[in-house]
């Protein structure tokens, strides 16, 4: 295992600690490994989270716009009530709390356990739970889809929402709507090995990739042989767009890297989504390309789009300052 | 008289369990990488652990707060999705627990029950879904059931015992409709659930200290 | 090779073209492969480039505050003094323009080429060499030191002058006082693949690193066995501190990604330079740490430091708006 | 009466090195891996497919724009280190031809010179320090001195060409100086230069072009 780290027992509380040194406006909740603002303002709170592993995401999006907390479990692991709970008490400026939470079982639990304890502090907390990966069939009956890349864009909404003043009901209600319009997909190439299990979870031959892997390398829905750019582009949006009628929309693209893709090769793909989807008559807003949310050392990338509308665009467009996201 | 448990006891039997966890490191995780994400054994082995350090405080304690603090512990350290479950159940039993100072017989089955379903009820799952749950609900209706025909405290506490080591290798044959295997193109058939496997491993290393007691 | 893109031979115009389609404010001179500001303003223009293959470097520091023009090369290989006249063409408003260039012969040779020639259209041209690499001993009688990933430092300052309205003298003598100021020092984990020859131009075993590699997979000064982040950054760091006397002064700090290294870890980097600059006396005036100079998908990082006075602190804190880089 | 060379025998000559170059992709990779980073082959190879594609061009032109044009061609496909130098020795060697037809034994030598010289300049690089220069240079040397002792253009023309040979295969004991394998920290001692390779095929092909026509 070629890593640089000290223990990987400690690889969380590290990078959190070398974050925020690295980010002065940012401070380190040690053992609860949360990451929060030291800037507070009157307004709802926002707090997401969720296993490490994925950075910059979660605590690379706290910042003016975006979060006021980002919560830290172990490598691919929810986070405990306990350290939400802090989370949720960072981000509390009085006018309650809304929880990101990505839709894995673990994540559910726990978010919903801290949710009931912060409540009984009385602390208003009201949660959105995103699902975003067409990999996955949509489903009542178990767990249904994954939460992946698509957070960054729920993060970026509800965030703006929070910072124009909105009440929890209504910054609630816009991190529900981007959720509705916002549909990823994505491929790997390579596996990752977890810091405290020190080899690949699984191994993918020279020439062969898989389609719909997790950002948590769960299994994807097919093994195939490695694609051109242009091919890789096709596949990964035909799922999304046969999934939801995104035609004559704007839409805000998202080509995200897994972690040890070349930027060059996510400006590639960017160039051939750009092509289908104008041949589509799907109208590109604004794009974004680059490494949003990981999976350790995984190579390949998804791609995700969220349906605009007035008020979409604005809360997109909406400044903000964090170190993952500037706008 | 049949058995009865002091919290001194029960800590006793958590440095058991600690020990049968830890000695299943490669095995757990095999299971947990076929279906999961590979991090089972060492999310629960972590929470044993930091247990295993806080015996003093808890076998001082009475039975209620002992409980409350195992679930707090294993909640905080294990993390993921069995720290809560874990942390759910114990905090579930507690409550059965509030003013006893010895574990009998109907006792225990009263805890492996709250147990039961502060876990269903956290998990939003159902026997047959492919997880912990199917361990520890054949062994409660076991229990339960023994207990209404009036079996032998022996007797009982090794059918409890089969009914959890049968219940985990029954989810062989099950498809995952909870929990990371339920995002495999076959839902995880074919594979055992780590976390049915290490509720045997807790329910089994119980079962077998209260009877060498007996 | 897995990788995702069409024609090896056309990765360099396609992801540009990529690049274009995801910043409108950018644009692609096809062909030539430069990336320019649409935006013009009467000042010095900047003009910086190289081999491609260093993503974001060096078309995502285009943009206010930081680059006029970057012109690409293919990959790893300098660009060609065609290319180079049209970046000078881009970027030049009438008050001349700088060249940043990075101390490799194949860029000194192409650049100069087409500063002589650009200089024949009565265009101002001047030049900096960056050479911030302390693996490589400085020599005049070779080539001497490379220019790596401190070069970024020097796009922010050079920019910042230029955007502040100073003439092209100001400007270069702000350019090279932040190259006297510079040290870097690298290290690598694994090879990377020329989209081109389809297979590593090096193998290192499992275990084993090399210290003092290059950003094109040049051979470094030791091959050694993987060490913790703490010796990591300590023999990096030791390199450069040996080199050039940092005691007692602020710097600017950064902890650049090759290109597929996790974020994780070069915060967990991070977190140990700051531990032994800290402990040296050596005052972190802001810290940058990302992938800000790549190497394809080489894993490693390095280690940059950058001495401040007054006049650089403001430079460094000016605002700037591109892609890789907003302040 | 000696050989005369017009711009379409040049061009001629243009398609038989590109030829020889092809042939040798695998070696001459392999070199720059060894010493530098991997890509001399593909770079120059690209550049005389672009001189053959341009062929047609190229021999309808006189002798001074053939130059120019082929040395404009050179540094934008090739670009890199050798393009540049390769781009700047044709625009040195056009100059040298201004007024010329045809390409006679004296000229032939000139051009080598003119070519040396540019090379020489814009690489701010000398003989021995492991480049093409370690190829062009004996040959040009060995040029002057044959024209000097009035050997036959037969006997000076695979002169030359040994000169360029051996010129190339000395470099393997040279420590660079120029170009990546300076970085390495043995400077590339062992290894030969792949420019200086490549510089030989030229020469050695031109030459053998040359001696067929006599
Ligand atoms: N909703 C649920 N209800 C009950 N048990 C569950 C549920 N989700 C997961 N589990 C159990 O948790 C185990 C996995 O635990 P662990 O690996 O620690 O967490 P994670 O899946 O977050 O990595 C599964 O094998 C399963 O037995
Ligand atoms: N300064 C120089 N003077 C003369 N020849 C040089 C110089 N630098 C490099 N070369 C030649 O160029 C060759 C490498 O060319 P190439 O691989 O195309 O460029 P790069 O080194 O930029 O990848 C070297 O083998 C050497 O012969
Ligand atoms: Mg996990
Ligand atoms: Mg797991
Ligand atoms: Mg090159
Ligand atoms: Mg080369």
């Amino acid at each position: 295992m070629k890593k640089i780290i000290n223990q990987p027992n400690a690889v969380v509380s590290e990078l959190l600690a070398g974050m925020a040194k690295a980010y002065p406006e940012l401070k380190h909740i040690e053992n609860l490994e949360v990451i929060s603002r030291k800037e507070k303002s009157k307004k709802v709170g926002i707090v997401s989270g969720g296993g490490s592993g994925h950075e910059p995401a979660h605590a690379g999006y706290v910042g003016k716009g975006m979060l006021d907390a980002a919560v830290a479990g172990n490598v691919f692991s929810s986070p405990s009530p306990d350290r939400i709970i802090k989370g949720i008490e960072e981000a509390n400026s009085g006018e309650g709390v809304l929880l990101i939470i990505k839709n894995y079982s673990g994540d559910i639990m726990n978010f919903s356990m801290a949710k009931e304890m912060a409540e009984m502090d009385d602390i208003r907390v009201e949660s959105v739970i995103v699902k975003d990966d067409v990999a996955v069939p949509d489903s009542t009956y178990s767990t249904g889809r994954r939460g992946i890349a698509g957070t960054v864009f729920v993060h970026k909404i509800a965030g703006a929402k929070a910072e124009s003043g909105a009440c929890l009901e209504e910054v609630k209600a816009a991190a529900e709507k981007a959720i509705a319009n916002i549909r990823s997909m994505g491929m790997a190439m390579s596996a990752c090995i977890l810091p405290a299990v020190g080899k690949p979870g699984f191994e993918l031959c020279e020439n062969e990739i898989e389609i719909g892997m997790g950002i948590h390398g769960e299994p994807g829905v097919e093994r195939t042989s490695i694609k051109t750019a242009a091919e890789t582009a096709d596949i990964l949006l035909s799922k999304i767009l046969a999934d939801y009628d995104y035609s004559g929309s704007e839409v805000a693209l998202l080509i995200n890297g897994l972690g040890a893709t070349p930027l060059m090769e996510l400006y590639i793909v960017n160039n051939e989504a750009e092509k289908i989807l104008s041949s589509k008559g799907i109208k590109i807003y604004k794009t974004f390309v680059g490494n949003y949310m990981t999976a350790l050392e995984m190579s390949g990338c998804s791609i995700t789009l969220m349906k605009l509308d007035k008020e979409l665009k604005e809360l997109l467009d909406a400044p903000c300052n964090t170190p993952a996201l500037k706008i | 008289m049949g058995f009865q448990l002091s919290s001194k006891d029960y800590a006793e039997y958590i440095k058991l369990a600690a020990a049968k966890i830890h000695e299943n490191g490669d095995y757990v995780t095999a299971l947990d990488s076929a279906t999961g994400d590979g991090d089972h054994w060492s999310n629960i082995n972590m929470g044993f652990e930091k247990l295993v350090e806080a015996i003093p405080e808890l076998e001082a304690m009475n039975l209620f707060d002992e409980f409350k603090k195992i679930g707090m512990i294993m909640m905080s350290v294990i993390g993921g999705s069995s720290g809560v479950l874990y942390g759910s159940a114990y905090i579930g039993a507690a409550k059965v627990l509030k003013n006893r100072d010895i574990i009998e017989n109907q006792d225990m089955c009263n805890i492996l029950e709250a147990m039961l379903e502060a876990i269903m009820a956290r998990g939003n799952a159902q026997p047959g879904f492919k997880t912990m749950i199917d361990s520890l609900h054949p062994a409660v209706e076991c229990y339960k059931d023994c207990i209404a025909k009036g079996l032998s405290e022996k007797k009982t506490l090794s059918l409890v015992k089969s009914a959890a080591v049968d219940g985990a290798q029954s989810t062989a044959a099950m498809e995952a409709v909870r929990g990371r295997a339920c995002y495999q193109s076959n839902k995880g058939i074919g594979h055992l659930d780590p976390g049915a496997v290490t509720m045997s491993y807790q329910i089994e290393t119980l079962m077998d200290y209260i009877a060498a007691r007996l």
